[in-house]
C-alpha cells in the first residue's frame, strides 16, 4: 500500500523534500454519500493526491453462497435478486440458465424471447441508475432525477409483470414465472419510442460539457493488458478497447437472433466508460424493439419437474449482466440441493482494478472512479 | 442617555433600516432557500416543497424552527472556543457587507467614499468563519474542506477585484451610490461597457461563494459536508445563514456595478416610462394567482396561508403603485421603486447562481485552481488594459467610446480564445491496444 | 468622514449580536446536549479515524497563499488609480501599462515555472 | 468420473455410489465417514449420466505432452473442458495456459469442500481466452494443510478471489502478496463454506465482542 509515500514537490530550484506534507489517512466509507453503499476506501493522501488506496469490504456479506447450499435448486433463485439489487432481472436469469445447462433442459423459444426484452430493460434500468449516481458525484444534480424517471417506468413494466420492482424473480428454472400480461408489447413499445431522445437529452446535459469532459477524460485510465489480467469485464472492459461481450461470445437467450453492436472505447478512461453505457443503452434499445415485433407464441415452460435432481457434475454459466460477467459454478451431487454454488460477481473482481485506477489522482477523482465502476454492494459482498 | 440620542439623531433612519436588515435576513435567506429549492424542483422535473404550506410557503419557517431546536453537538477534540465563534463570524462578516449596499437611493445604511472596497474587504472576512471552523473541528473532512476553501477564495479574490476594476475605470468612484449614479448619467448600464469584467465577475463570484461548480469546499459527494461536516443545528444554519447572505452580497455588487443599481431598464428614455409601473403589475398578478389558488387548497390553513400571502402581495402592489404616481423628484418614489428594481436584479443573479448549480457538474481542484490563475486572472489583467486604452482613447483623441470598447473587448476576447488553446493540453491516456473476439 | 462609520458600528455590533444571542437563548430552550461516545467523534464516515486531523499540510496551498498576497496587493494599486483615472488621463494608462507589464513578466515567469500549477508531476 | 478409467491415477479409485463429481474420488480408507449429503440415491434414475465424458482434443494433448503427469484427468462436463491437474504444478500450468495457450483471463477462482476425501479441497479455476473465445478449467486437489501456489503472478486478478478462497475455505496460498480475510472480519474464526461449518454456525466471541449483541441469528 502506501508504505513508502514520495514526498516529493517538485518547485523549480527548491529542495521541497522537506516540505512534504504529513501524509493523511482518509476513510472513505462505509457510510459516506458516494461509496454506492457500505464500500470503505482508506485513501492514503499527500494533500489531496491518492498515493495510495485500499478497499474493504465484507461489510453486506450474507453468506449467499452457503445458503445455496441449504435450499433446492427452486428455493434458491429468489436469493440471487439479492445480489445486484438494481438488476435482479439479469441475476435471475444468469442463475435459471445455469441450472437449465446443469439439467440439460431446453427453454421454448417464447420464454427465451421475454427473457431477452426484460433482461435488456434491466440493463436499461441499471444503467440509467448508474448515470444518475455517476452525475451525481461528480456533482451535476440533475441527471439523476431525469434517469430515475425513466427507470420508473420500466420498474413499472416489471412490477405489471411479476408483482415486484426490484428483486423481481420474473424467471423460473426451465422458462418463466408468469405469461406476459395484456398490454406488455405496447408498454415496452411505449417506453421504447422515445427512450432514444431521452438518452439525448442525458447527453446534452453531460456529453459535451465541458466540466463534465475535464472531469472524466484521461481519469482513471485503464489499459487493456490491466483489465485483461485484473479480470474485469463489461463495460469498463469495453472501454478499454477490448471488444468482447458475451452475448456474442456465447450467445444465451435469444440474443443470437438481433442485430446489435458492442460499443468499445479507445482510452480506457471514464469518459469512455460512459460513452460506452450511453450507447449500450441505445443497443439494448435496439434489441428489445426487435425482440417486441416479433414474440413467438407457444408454451412458457420447458420440460422440468417439480423435483429438480440434476445428474451429478458441474456446470459454469455466465451472461453479460450490466456490470459485467456474472457467472454461476454450480456443482450438482444429484440431490434437490447444489452441492456447491458459486457465484462470480462482476462488481467485486471489478473493484480489484480500484487501486490500478486511482493511483496519482486526487479526492475528487476517487468517488468518480467508483462511480464508473458501477458497483453494487450487494454483489460485491454477497 | 440625552446625549447618546442627540448623537444618535442623524442616524436614526439607517439604524433604523439595519435593525430591519438583520431582522429581515434570516428569513429572507430562508425563502431563498425555498426558491431555491423550487427553482431545482423545476429543472429537475418535480414539485418541490409541497407540504409545508401552500407551495412549500411555510417550509422556511419549519426548517428554522428545527434547526434552532436541534440538539448541539460540539465535538469533544475540537476546539471549544473556535468551534462556538467560526459561525458567527462567517454570518457576521456577510453581514456587515450590506451596511454600505443601496438598496435604494435611501435605503442604505452608510454611503462610504470607499463604499465598494469596503464591502469586497469586509465579505472576505467570512472565509476566516470557514476556515477556523474548519480547522477546530479536528476532522479530516472538516479541515480538507476548510483549506479548500481557502486556496479557491484567496485565488479567486483576485479575479473578482481585476473585474471590479474593469467598471471602476467607468465609475470613476468607489462610492456604491456614484457608481450607480454614474451609470444614470452615462444612460448606460456598465455590463454593456465591460461585458468581459462582468463575466469574470460572474464567475468568479460564484466561486467566492463557494457554491456549484466551485463548491469544493463542502463537495457532499467528496468531502461529506467539507468544513461543515462537524456542524449541526444552529451553528450549521448560521453558516447557511452566511453563505446565502453571501449571495446577496454577490449579487448586490454586481447589480451596483454592472446592471445600474436601483435603475429600472431604459432609465434616460422617456418612452419607457411605463415600466415603472411593471412593479405594481407584477405583484398585482401575483395577488390574482393566490387568490386563483386560494380556494383549490385543501387545508382551511392552507387557505388562510395563501390568502394572506395574497394580501401581502396586493400591499406590495399598491405601494409600488402609489409610488410610481407620485412626482418624479419624489424621494419615496425613487426609494421604493429602485428597491424593487435592485432586488429583482439580485434575484436575476441567484438565479443565475442556481441555474448553474443544478445544470453543471463540480470542477476538480486543480481545475479550479487553473482555470483561477491560468485564465481568469491574466484574461482580467487584459481586460483592465482594453478598458483604460479605450477610455484614453475616447478622452484624449476623440473616439467614440463604443469603438475603443469594442477593441478593448475583441482584444481581450482573443487573449482569452489563445489561453483556451494553450491550456487545452489534457492529460491523455496511453491508448491501449485493442482486442477483438 | 469618521462619522460615516458610526452606523456601520452599530450595524456590525447588531449583525454579530444577533446570531450569538440567539444561539444563547436557545441553548435554554432546545433540548440539552446529550451526545456521548462516537457521536462526539469526529465523522469519519462511521470508522475511528486515524490521527489527528491537523498534522501539516500540502506546501502548495501556502504557495497559493504567497501569491494571493503578491496578486492582491497589486489589485488594490489599481483601485485608486482606477478611481482617478479620469484626472490621469493618458499618463496614467501609460504608468499602468508599465505596472501591469512588470506583474504580466511575474506572472509569466510563476506560469512558466509551474508555481501555479496545483498539481507537480 | 465414475465410469471412465483414467490412465493416470494417483490413487486407487472406486465407482462412488453417489456418484459425487469429484474428479478423482477418492474415498480414502471408506469408513463410513458421514458423506457430504446423506444421499444414497443410486444414480441409475437418469438412465443417460452422460457426463462427464473424457475429453481428448488437440489441446487436451498438448497440455498432456508438455505436463505429462501433471495432468490427471481431461473431462468434459456439460460441454465444458475440464483438466484435473496436479496441485504442485498449477502454477507452472497456468503459466503455460495463459503464455501458450492463450487463455489471457482469470474468469474465476474458487473451491469446493469434499469433507470425505483425503483431499478435501478442489480448487477451481476458471480460464477464458479471448483469442480463441474458449473456456477452460483447471481444477485441483488440495488437502487441508496444503499450500497451493498462488495465482496472483500470473493473473492479477487472482489476489482477491485467493483471498476470498482463503476466507471461505481457509486454503493458503503460497506466495500470495497479502492473504488475509477478505469479506469477514479479521478476527474472524471458522471458514464458513467449508461443509462441516453449519450454516446457523457464527463466531459467537466476535459477535459478542462487536456487535454487542448476543447472537446475530
Amino acid at each position: 500500500m502506501a508504505e513508502t509515500p514520495t514526498r516529493h514537490v517538485h518547485f523549480p530550484g527548491m529542495d521541497t523534500t522537506v516540505l512534504g506534507a504529513d501524509e493523511i489517512i482518509i476513510n472513505m466509507g462505509p457510510q459516506h454519500p458516494s461509496t454506492h453503499g457500505v464500500l470503505r476506501v482508506k485513501l492514503h493522501l499527500d494533500g489531496e493526491k491518492v498515493i495510495g488506496s485500499e478497499c474493504i469490504i465484507g461489510y453486506l456479506h450474507r453468506g449467499v453462497e452457503k445458503i445455496a447450499e441449504h435450499r433446492s435448486y427452486q428455493q434458491f433463485a429468489p436469493y440471487v435478486d439479492r445480489m445486484d439489487y438494481v438488476a435482479a432481472v439479469s441475476n435471475g436469469l444468469g442463475y435459471c440458465e445455469a441450472v437449465e445447462k446443469l439439467l440439460e433442459v431446453e427453454v421454448p423459444p417464447r420464454a427465451k424471447v421475454v427473457r431477452t426484452i426484460l433482461t435488456e430493460l434491466q440493463r436499461i434500468a441499471s444503467h440509467l441508475l448508474w448515470l444518475g449516481t455517476h452525475a451525481l458525484d461528480i456533482g451535476a444534480l440533475t441527471p439523476i432525477f431525469y434517469c430515475f424517471r425513466e427507470r420508473e417506468e420500466i420498474l413499472k413494466i416489471f412490477e405489471k409483470y411479476c408483482g415486484a420492482r426490484l428483486t423481481t424473480h420474473a424467471f423460473r428454472i426451465g422458462g418463466l414465472q408468469y405469461e406476459v400480461y395484456d398490454g406488455f408489447e405496447e408498454d415496452v413499445k411505449r417506453f421504447l419510442a422515445d427512450f432514444d431522445r431521452k438518452i439525448d437529452e442525458y447527453e446534452a446535459l453531460l456529453t459535451t460539457n465541458r466540466i463534465w469532459v475535464e472531469r472524466t477524460k484521461g481519469i482513471g485510465v485503464l489499459s487493456a493488458q490491466d483489465a485483461i489480467a485484473l479480470g474485469v469485464t463489461g463495460p469498463v472492459l469495453r472501454a478499454s478497447g477490448v471488444k468482447w461481450d458475451i452475448r456474442k461470445a456465447f450467445p444465451y437467450a435469444a440474443y443470437d437472433r438481433y442485430d446489435f453492436e458492442i460499443p468499445v472505447g479507445s482510452h480506457g478512461d471514464t469518459y469512455d466508460r460512459y460513452l460506452v453505457r450511453m450507447e449500450e443503452m441505445r443497443q439494448s434499445r435496439r434489441i428489445c424493439l426487435q425482440a417486441i415485433e416479433d414474440i413467438p407464441s407457444g408454451p412458457i415452460l420447458g420440460k422440468v419437474g417439480k423435483v429438480m435432481k440434476p445428474a451429478p457434475g458441474e456446470v459454469y454459466h455466465s451472461i453479460e449482466a450490466p456490470k459485467g460477467e456474472l457467472g454461476y459454478y454450480i456443482v450438482s451431487d444429484g440431490t434437490t440441493q447444489p452441492y456447491r454454488v458459486r457465484i462470480r460477481p462482476p462488481s467485486f473482481i471489478n473493484l480489484q482494478a480500484f487501486d490500478t485506477m486511482v493511483r496519482g489522482h486526487l479526492v475528487a477523482d476517487v468517488v468518480a472512479i467508483i462511480g464508473t465502476i458501477d458497483i453494487v454492494l450487494g454483489e460485491v459482498d454477497r | 442617555m440625552g446625549t447618546v440620542v442627540e448623537f444618535l439623531k442623524p442616524h436614526l433612519l439607517p439604524l433604523l433600516w439595519a435593525v430591519v436588515i438583520v431582522a429581515v435576513l434570516p428569513l429572507v435567506a430562508g425563502y431563498i432557500v425555498l426558491l431555491e429549492r423550487k427553482v431545482m424542483a423545476d429543472i429537475q422535473a418535480r414539485l418541490g416543497p409541497m407540504r409545508v404550506g401552500p407551495h412549500g410557503l411555510l417550509q422556511p419557517i419549519a426548517d428554522a424552527l428545527k434547526l434552532l431546536l436541534k440538539e448541539d453537538i460540539i465535538p469533544a477534540n475540537a476546539d471549544k472556543w473556535i468551534f462556538w465563534i467560526a459561525p458567527l463570524i462567517s454570518v457576521t462578516a456577510a453581514m456587515l457587507a450590506l451596511s454600505a449596499m443601496p438598496f435604494g437611493p435611501v435605503f442604505q445604511i452608510a454611503d462610504l467614499n470607499v463604499g465598494l472596497l469596503f464591502i469586497v474587504a469586509v465579505s472576505s472576512l467570512g472565509i476566516f468563519g470557514i476556515v477556523l471552523g474548519g480547522w477546530s473541528s479536528n476532522s479530516h473532512y472538516a479541515l480538507l474542506g476548510a483549506l479548500r476553501s481557502a486556496a479557491q477564495v484567496v485565488s479567486y479574490e483576485v479575479a473578482v477585484g481585476l473585474a471590479l476594476v474593469s467598471g471602476l475605470l467607468l465609475a470613476g468612484t468607489l462610492s456604491m451610490r456614484k457608481i450607480v449614479e454614474a451609470q444614470a448619467e452615462q444612460g448606460i448600464w456598465f455590463v454593456f461597457l465591460a461585458p468581459v469584467g462582468f463575466f469574470i465577475y460572474l464567475v468568479a463570484g460564484i466561486a467566492e461563494l463557494n457554491r456549484a461548480p466551485f463548491d469544493l469546499p463542502e463537495a457532499e459527494s467528496e468531502l461529506v459536508a467539507g468544513y461543515m461536516t462537524e456542524y449541526s443545528g444552529f451553528r450549521w444554519a448560521l453558516y447557511f445563514l452566511g453563505e446565502y447572505t453571501a449571495m446577496l452580497v454577490v449579487g448586490g455588487i454586481g447589480t451596483t456595478l454592472f446592471l445600474g443599481g436601483w435603475l429600472r431598464p431604459f432609465p434616460n428614455v422617456a418612452a419607457f416610462d411605463f415600466l415603472d409601473y411593471l412593479p405594481a403589475v407584477f405583484f398585482l398578478a401575483l395577488t390574482g394567482y393566490c387568490f386563483y389558488r386560494t380556494p383549490k387548497q385543501p387545508v382551511p390553513i392552507q387557505k388562510a396561508v395563501l390568502g394572506l400571502f395574497g394580501l401581502l402581495c396586493l400591499s406590495f402592489a399598491a405601494v409600488l403603485g402609489w409610488a410610481a404616481t407620485l412626482p418624479a423628484e419624489a424621494a419615496a418614489r425613487g426609494g421604493i421603486l429602485g428597491a424593487f428594481w435592485f432586488l429583482a436584479k439580485v434575484l436575476l443573479f441567484l438565479y443565475s447562481f442556481m441555474w448553474f448549480r443544478f445544470t453543471f457538474p463540480r470542477y476538480r481542484f486543480d481545475q479550479l485552481m487553473r482555470l483561477g490563475w491560468h485564465f481568469l486572472i491574466p484574461v482580467s489583467l487584459v481586460n483592465v488594459m482594453g478598458v483604460g486604452a479605450a477610455l484614453v482613447l475616447h478622452r484624449q483623441a476623440g473616439w467614440p467610446l463604443w469603438q475603443g470598447l469594442v477593441l478593448g473587448t475583441v482584444a481581450t476576447l482573443a487573449v482569452a480564445a489563445w489561453l483556451v488553446l494553450v491550456r487545452s493540453r489534457r492529460p491523455v491516456a496511453a491508448p491501449p491496444a485493442g482486442e477483438e473476439v | 468622514m469618521p462619522e460615516h462609520y458610526i452606523p456601520i458600528f452599530i450595524f456590525a455590533v447588531l449583525a454579530a449580536a444577533f446570531p450569538a444571542i440567539t444561539l444563547i437563548i436557545f441553548q435554554y430552550i432546545r433540548p440539552a446536549m446529550r451526545a456521548v461516545g462516537a457521536k462526539l467523534e469526529p465523522y469519519e464516515c462511521g470508522i475511528p479515524p486515524e490521527g489527528d486531523a491537523r498534522g501539516r499540510y500540502s506546501v502548495r496551498f501556502y504557495i497559493v497563499a504567497i501569491l494571493f498576497v503578491i496578486f492582491d496587493v497589486e489589485v488594490i494599486f489599481l483601485f485608486p488609480w482606477a478611481v482617478q483615472y479620469g484626472v490621469l488621463g493618458l499618463y496614467g494608462l501609460v504608468t499602468m501599462f508599465v505596472f501591469l507589464g512588470i506583474l504580466l513578466i511575474g506572472y509569466v515567469w510563476l506560469y512558466r515555472s509551474g508555481a501555479l500549477e496545483w498539481i507537480y508531476e | 468420473m465414475a465410469d471412465e478409467p483414467t490412465p493416470k491415477q494417483p490413487e486407487q479409485r472406486q465407482p462412488t455410489p453417489e456418484g459425487q463429481p469429484g474428479a478423482h474420488e477418492t474415498s480414502a480408507p471408506k469408513p463410513a465417514e458421514k458423506p457430504a449429503a446423506e444421499k444414497p440415491a443410486p444414480p441409475k434414475k437418469d438412465a443417460p449420466a452422460a457426463w462427464p465424458k473424457p475429453l481428448d482434443n488437440e489441446m487436451v494433448r498438448r497440455f498432456r505432452r508438455r505436463f505429462g503427469d501433471a495432468i490427471l484427468e481431461a473431462v468434459e462436463d456439460r460441454k465444458q473442458a475440464i483438466l484435473v491437474v496436479a496441485v504442485d504444478r498449477l502454477r507452472e500450468i497456468a503459466e503455460y495456459a495463459r503464455e501458450e495457450e492463450q487463455f489471457d483471463m482469470l474468469t474465476d477462482l474458487t473451491a469446493v469442500d469434499w469433507p470425505k476425501r483425503e483431499k478435501r479441497f478442489d480448487l477451481v479455476v476458471n480460464l477464458y481466452s479471448f483469442p480463441r473465445n474458449e473456456r477452460l478449467r483447471l481444477k485441483a486437489a488440495v488437502g487441508e494443510q496444503d499450500r497451493p501456489p498462488s495465482l496472483t503472478p500470473v493473473w492479477a486478478a487472482a489476489n482477491w478471489l485467493e483471498r476470498e478462497c482463503f476466507d471461505m475455505f481457509g486454503i493458503r496460498f503460497e506466495g500470495h502478496p497479502d492473504l488475509r480475510r477478505i469479506l469477514l472480519p479479521e478476527e474472524w474464526v471458522g471458514h464458513p463454506l467449508r461443509k462441516d461449518y453449519d450454516i446457523l454456525q457464527q463466531d459467537t466471541a466476535w459477535v459478542r465482542e462487536n456487535l454487542g449483541i448476543e447472537s446475530g441469528q
